[in-house]
């Protein structure tokens, strides 16, 4: 895949079609990549890299990046491209300077997850799409790739592109089996003090590092809320706990219905807290409300919170749901 | 208890909502057998005038047919309001209205059996 | 840091009586911002308003907080005295201390102590209040009527008297409505026809008058001034230009048994048709769900005796897209169903008549050319019940709360008029209250007993028995005689209570306009402003407002005409300022807004912006047309980054009402 | 109504559209009709106006309970603004139960300015309901984790 990659990049660069590319390069460690955008065939061969680590989501850096002069190759994974359609859809992305390669994905290792399963000391990782080598301090181990997938990927919702302008390899299938869904509705089944203490404990451990909000391509406002002192609820430091407090309640309602559930938001986080559990229920509860809706999908059908009929269920239908009291 | 609250509270009717139109006595089949007619057990109910009820025949001339408590535009159910003065008579003591011992005069070959069985449980506590 | 003043009213005693007002304006001294603060018997009054006036002067208030009734009652009273004192009238906020406090609350302590909340958040909403000036928008000097009844005639001749022009729409094929069913009138007794039929001509003739008739309004956008509308005019399968209404084709037409509705049922006309002699416009109809031709393509006939050549059976709807500056809902009533009614056996007996029927067997262009005959056999009744009150003030479910208004007076025409007609009649009515507040409204009524002897009896009918011999077995009650009445009548009128056309429901929605339980259109308000719908633009004429009778029902009419034209004589509206405003450095372009504005108020267009490092960018941002938003506030939630905003309500202000009323 | 040892009261923001329950509210005042004095309103233009950025605010400045009025579906002055409003507040409510917040602190109701009956009878019914769910504690402070 690799070479493919390497050599599209190049070939569209030469020919004049791209003036630049954005795709991933390793970052501090081998199994820590970093999206990077290269600027001349040189740094493509040097530094380019898709393998099997190469999780972040391109797309949001388009916004910025569409903007400048001439056009940019992006490669972009089947999740990717939900976000690289949904930012189309709200008019972020200046399509035309864009030339997109649906790269094929099966799936990207975790750091975070190996680190989770107790292997310490950690010094590098190869992964041969079956198996991932992790080489530590003291000596290698050998754990199964489905094993070392984050959320993001071990429910992934979809292997096919819904935007591109040429793909690489096969294009795969949605997966709409809601395994996605498990832990949410696990969740829904507990009683509302377990439920609230599960919350109180992981969101107690958020530091307000705003990674959740700078990586998610559907927090792209201009002007956050949070920054802004318009809004009322813009942050002041320790004036009071409000922002904080509601900072993910609020965000989390600001890309309902927008959210393709790329799942960067819990990659990111040094915390480990899961908010992408967030995310998912309101899209759990958008498709069981009001019908099924996977945002980035397409470009035109209406955003279900911009949208409704006239039968539309009554908010009280909270009231009669499941889970315990 | 006042007779007026124990009427009130055993037939669970608001007699305030009536309207004085006269269609539950214009639809009685006993209203010739009466001598209070169903607007009057309401209207005397609601200004108190229970006890000339209590005295009064016509609380075993009344069917419980419910045709007042079906047609009553005000939706006020006299039929409950002559059931429950019937009740607050017949539960002071010694005031059952039918005796046992008064049944079996009563027998005969062509009156059914669940006609008395249930008058027995109407007119006595 | 604004400069506020507080006044406190006392209401009278409305308020004064259950809050400590003293209190009230002594504890929003140490409000910050506050610079004065006091109580007054009449803050509305003249007095009250000039010491307002004065006090702004005088301390050179920026804001102005007046705690007193509902701002739905004297916010614009306060604003206007604002204003005229110098300051900018949406500085004013109101503390609804007298029917959100005063009137509910019994305990002075807790009374006061909201009070004092209350009036704590309309300061805290002050301190944020910006001056707003309103904006403009043009007047559409053209108005629609909905409804082609007397009140809808009555409106559109008085709105085109006054010199604009206006159209009425109307569902059935020809304007009049209800009216021309009635044969007289109380309590003059005047024939409803030679009373109706001319103004229905004025309208057909008036060239500022366009009537669309067989026609339904489809749908409706806009607001006050700029409405536009779709009318869907349905197919008549008749060319009406060229239809001489020589009425030919609906003597020839062999499809001879559809019911007359214009005769509820109790004759018949063709498959085409013109509903009566008067008819406005004098055009014919076909009924497709009875035209053979249209069913199946075998007939033709009326085609073929067309002289005029008007018949067109490829004829198919038509929408018309119009525009008005104002809107008038007369979309009249109907007497409900009487089926939950069995004891009355009207579905059993063809002898037991709603009144309206009863007007048609009376009227002589009705299935009986006016002789009162027996619906049955076609015999002369000889003994003639009328029950009062049928499904009228019934809070059972089966009929209606309210009291028809009407019923009392129409049974007393009746009443009246048979035994005028046929004095060897016995005429029962019976009442459960006779109702005739009115002019010359009870000297009828009494006419109608001392005069014709009609036997009016307090008392209700419990059942109607139709018998084997044709006689209807009467049981009801008098309640002066105490006794039990049983009638033999030949037959017996139900004075059915009457509903809002079914149509209103469908058409308040279009107008955005808000109904009552009972589906009446609601006032602006009851008593000072009952001919206008709380929603602007939108008005009232006849019993889609509540019963009325026909003199009120013109009253109301002319009433709702003057309304409209002193809206159209207008050049230009002012608008709400009250308004969404897009912070276009803030704005993602992403179109949410626009997608939840019920009015298009909201473009988009690529503007350059100075980035911080010196480079420009173009993005792409919202803005909002002032004259066209009403000021929702949807785009305000729909927006992620917060760039729309609404101005009066804006998020910080209501944030700190939300703090205010949490403190 | 429960009895209440230590004379809790609630603080219930309510949230009423101008057009209809707003109206509602007044009429329920020109009727007298009773209901607690614990729940305040704040006009608002619209339902569709109610961010839900304002009733997290609510709580977190204490408040016991919010309710947002609206105009019936279908009656909205604005034609669409509740049916807007009503997907917002079904997303939010469900979300807050799904944090473990009690459900019964939220409520929409839709009230016609006809309704002043019924405005009364839903402060009365809601202002209980808080009052027997006692004091919010779980929304004021969800972060830190040794407050109780």
């Amino acid at each position: 895949m690799q070479e493919q990659t390497v050599k599209r990049a190049l070939e569209l660069l030469a020919d004049g079609t791209v003036n630049r590319v954005l795709g991933w390069k390793t970052g501090e460690f081998a199994y820590d990549t970093t999206p990077a955008v290269f600027t001349s065939a040189e740094e493509v061969e040097k530094s380019f890299i898709y393998n099997d680590f190469c999780g972040p989501n391109l797309s949001k850096y388009l916004i910025k990046e569409s903007r400048k002069e001439g056009k940019i190759l992006v490669f972009l994974k089947p999740c990717d491209t939900y976000s690289f359609n949904q930012l189309c859809k709200e008019h972020r992305l200046i399509r035309e300077n864009i030339y997109v390669i649906g790269v094929p994905c099966t799936g990207k290792v975790s750091a975070e997850k190996i680190k989770s399963s107790g292997i310490k000391g950690i010094t590098g990782m190869e992964s041969d799409g079956e198996n991932v080598t992790v080489h530590t301090l003291y000596g290698d181990s050998t754990v199964k790739k489905s094993d070392a997938m984050g959320a993001k990927c071990s429910t992934c919702k979809s292997k096919k592109h819904v935007a591109f302008d040429e793909l690489i390899g096969e294009d795969g299938e949605v997966n709409n089996d809601n395994a996605r869904f498990e832990m949410v509705e696990k969740l829904e089944a507990m009683s509302a003090d377990e439920r609230y203490e599960f919350w109180r404990g992981e969101l107690s451990k958020c530091i307000r590092c705003n990674a959740c909000r700078n990586v998610c391509p559907a927090c792209s406002c201009e002007n956050c809320v949070f920054d802004n002192p318009e809004s009322g609820i813009q942050q002041r430091a320790a004036v009071n706990s409000f922002e904080e407090n509601m900072f993910h309640l609020i965000r989390a309602f600001h890309v309902a219905g927008r959210c393709t559930d790329c799942g960067e938001c819990s990659r990111v986080c040094p915390q480990n807290i899961p908010l992408h559990l967030l995310n998912r229920k309101y899209i759990k509860d958008i498709n069981e409300f009001y019908g099924d809706y996977q945002a980035g999908a397409d470009l035109d059908t209406r955003p279900p919170l911009n949208a409704y009929t006239f039968d539309d269920c009554e908010p009280s239908i909270v009231y009669k749901k499941g889970g315990n009291e | 208890m006042d007779k007026r609250e124990e009427v009130l509270r055993i037939s669970g009717v608001n007699v305030r909502k009536c309207m004085r139109c006269g269609k539950c006595s214009g639809t009685c089949p006993s209203y010739d057998e009466m001598e209070f007619h169903p607007h009057q057990f309401v209207y005397m109910v609601e200004t108190g005038n229970i006890e000339p009820l209590m005295n009064s025949e016509s609380l075993y001339k009344c069917l419980s047919c419910f045709a007042c408590v079906e047609r009553c535009p005000r939706g006020v159910e006299p039929a409950k309001v002559v059931e429950a003065v019937r009740l607050a008579a017949i539960r002071q003591k010694g005031n059952n209205h039918l005796k046992a011992s008064a049944v079996p005069e009563l027998l005969d070959e062509d009156t059914p059996q669940q006609l008395l069985v249930s008058a027995f449980r109407k007119y006595s506590k | 840091m604004q400069r506020i003043g507080v006044f406190v009213c006392h209401c009278g005693t409305n308020i004064a009586a259950t809050v400590d007002v003293k209190a009230v304006a002594e504890a929003m001294k140490n409000e910050p911002g506050v610079v004065f603060s006091v109580d007054y018997q009449y803050m509305c009054s003249e007095a009250g308003q000039n010491l307002i006036q004065d006090t702004i002067k005088e301390q050179k208030l920026t804001g102005v907080v007046v705690c007193s009734c509902s701002p739905r009652m004297h916010e614009a009273t306060f604003r206007k005295a604002a204003a005229k004192a110098g300051i900018n009238s949406y500085m004013v906020e109101i503390a609804n201390i007298r029917e959100q406090c005063s009137w509910i609350h019994k305990d002075i302590m807790t009374a006061t102590e909201k009070a004092i909340i209350l009036a704590r958040t309309a300061v805290a909403k002050v301190q944020l209040n910006a001056p707003l000036t309103p904006g403009e928008s043009p007047v559409t000097k053209r108005a629609l009527v909905i409804g082609g009844g007397i009140a809808g005639i009555q409106t559109a001749l008085d709105i085109a008297e006054a010199g604009f022009d206006v159209d009425i729409v109307e569902k059935q094929p020809t304007i009049g409505g209800k009216m021309t069913q009635i044969d007289k009138t109380f309590p003059t007794l005047d024939c409803a026809a030679c009373i109706l039929t001319p103004k229905m001509v004025d309208c057909a003739q008036n060239e500022k008058i366009h009537i669309y008739a067989y026609s339904e309004v489809e749908s409706v956008s806009g607001f006050v001034g700029n409405f536009t509308v779709k009318i869907k005019k349905k197919a008549r399968y008749v060319d009406t230009t060229k239809c001489t209404g020589c009425g030919i084709c609906t003597e020839k037409c062999p499809k001879k048994s559809v019911p007359n509705e214009f005769n509820l049922g109790m004759d018949n006309r063709r498959a085409i048709y013109i509903p009566f002699a008067q008819a406005v416009p004098k055009v014919a109809t076909i009924d497709a769900d009875n035209c053979n031709m249209l069913k199946n393509g075998k007939c033709g006939v009326c085609a073929k005796v067309c002289t005029a050549g008007a018949i067109d059976y490829k004829q198919q709807d038509e929408i018309i897209e119009e525009q008005y500056g104002a809107i008038v809902a007369a979309t009249g009533y109907n007497p409900i169903s009487l089926e939950k009614y069995d004891e009355f056996a009207y579905s059993q007996s063809k002898d037991v008549v709603t009144s309206l029927e009863f007007e048609r067997l009376t009227n002589a262009a009705g299935p009986t050319s006016g002789q009162l005959l027996r619906p049955s056999d076609g015999k002369h009744p000889h003994t003639i019940v009328f029950v009062q009150c049928v499904g009228s003030r019934d809070t059972s479910g089966c009929g209606k709360e309210y009291c028809s208004k009407i019923c009392c007076m129409y049974t007393a025409k009746h009443a009246m008029l048979t035994r005028e007609k046929y004095p060897d009649t016995d005429v029962y009515v019976f009442y459960i209250d006779v109702r005739t507040p009115g002019k010359l409204f009870d000297e009828f009524y009494r006419r109608a007993v001392e005069q014709y002897g009609v036997h009016y009896i307090k008392g209700m009918v419990g059942k109607v028995a139709p018998r084997a011999d044709g006689k209807l077995l009467v049981q009801a009650s008098d309640l002066i005689a105490n006794e039990q009445l049983h009638i033999e009548a030949d037959m017996v009128v139900l004075a059915a209570a009457i509903e809002p056309d079914k149509s209103a429901r469908s058409i308040a929605t279009m107008l955005t306009a808000s109904m009552d339980t009972n589906d009446f259109f609601t006032e602006a308000h009851p008593k000072l402003r009952p001919v206008e719908s709380p929603t602007a633009g939108v008005f009232l004429s006849g019993v889609c407002q509540g019963p009325k009778d026909i003199p009120e029902t013109v009253s109301q009419a002319s009433a709702a005409a003057a309304k409209v034209i002193g809206l159209l004589s207008k050049d230009k509206l002012t608008c709400n300022p009250c308004v969404a405003h897009s912070d276009e450095l803030m704005c993602n372009g992403c179109s949410a807004c626009e997608k939840v504005c019920p009015y298009g108020a909201i473009t988009y267009s690529d503007k350059e912006f100075r980035q911080p490092d010196r480079t420009v960018a173009i993005r792409r941002v919202a803005s909002v047309n002032e004259a066209v938003c009403q000021g929702c506030g949807a785009c305000t939630v729909a927006c992620p980054s917060g760039a729309m905003d609404l101005k009066g309500f804006s998020n910080k202000q209501i944030m700190a009402e939300v703090d205010a009323i949490c403190k | 109504m429960q009895v209440n040892e230590n004379n809790f009261r609630p603080k219930i923001v309510a949230f009423c559209c101008n057009w209809c329950s707003y109206a509602g509210a007044d009429l329920a005042g020109t009727n007298r009709l009773n209901y607690p004095a614990d729940v305040k309103i704040i006009r608002v233009p619209c339902s569709c106006r109610v961010n839900p950025m304002f009733i997290l605010r609510a709580f977190q400045r204490g408040a016991d309970g919010v309710i947002m009025c609206g105009c019936h579906p279908g009656d909205c002055h604005y034609t669409s603004g509740n049916y807007f409003a009503r997907r917002r507040m079904t997303l939010l409510f469900s979300m807050l139960d799904y944090m473990g917040i009690e459900r019964e602190r939220t409520r929409v109701e839709w009230v016609s300015a006809a309704e002043g009956a019924k405005f009364a009878a839903t402060m009365n019914e809601f202002v209980e309901t808080v009052t027997a769910l006692g004091e919010n504690k779980r929304l004021e402070d969800l972060r830190c984790k040794s407050k109780q």
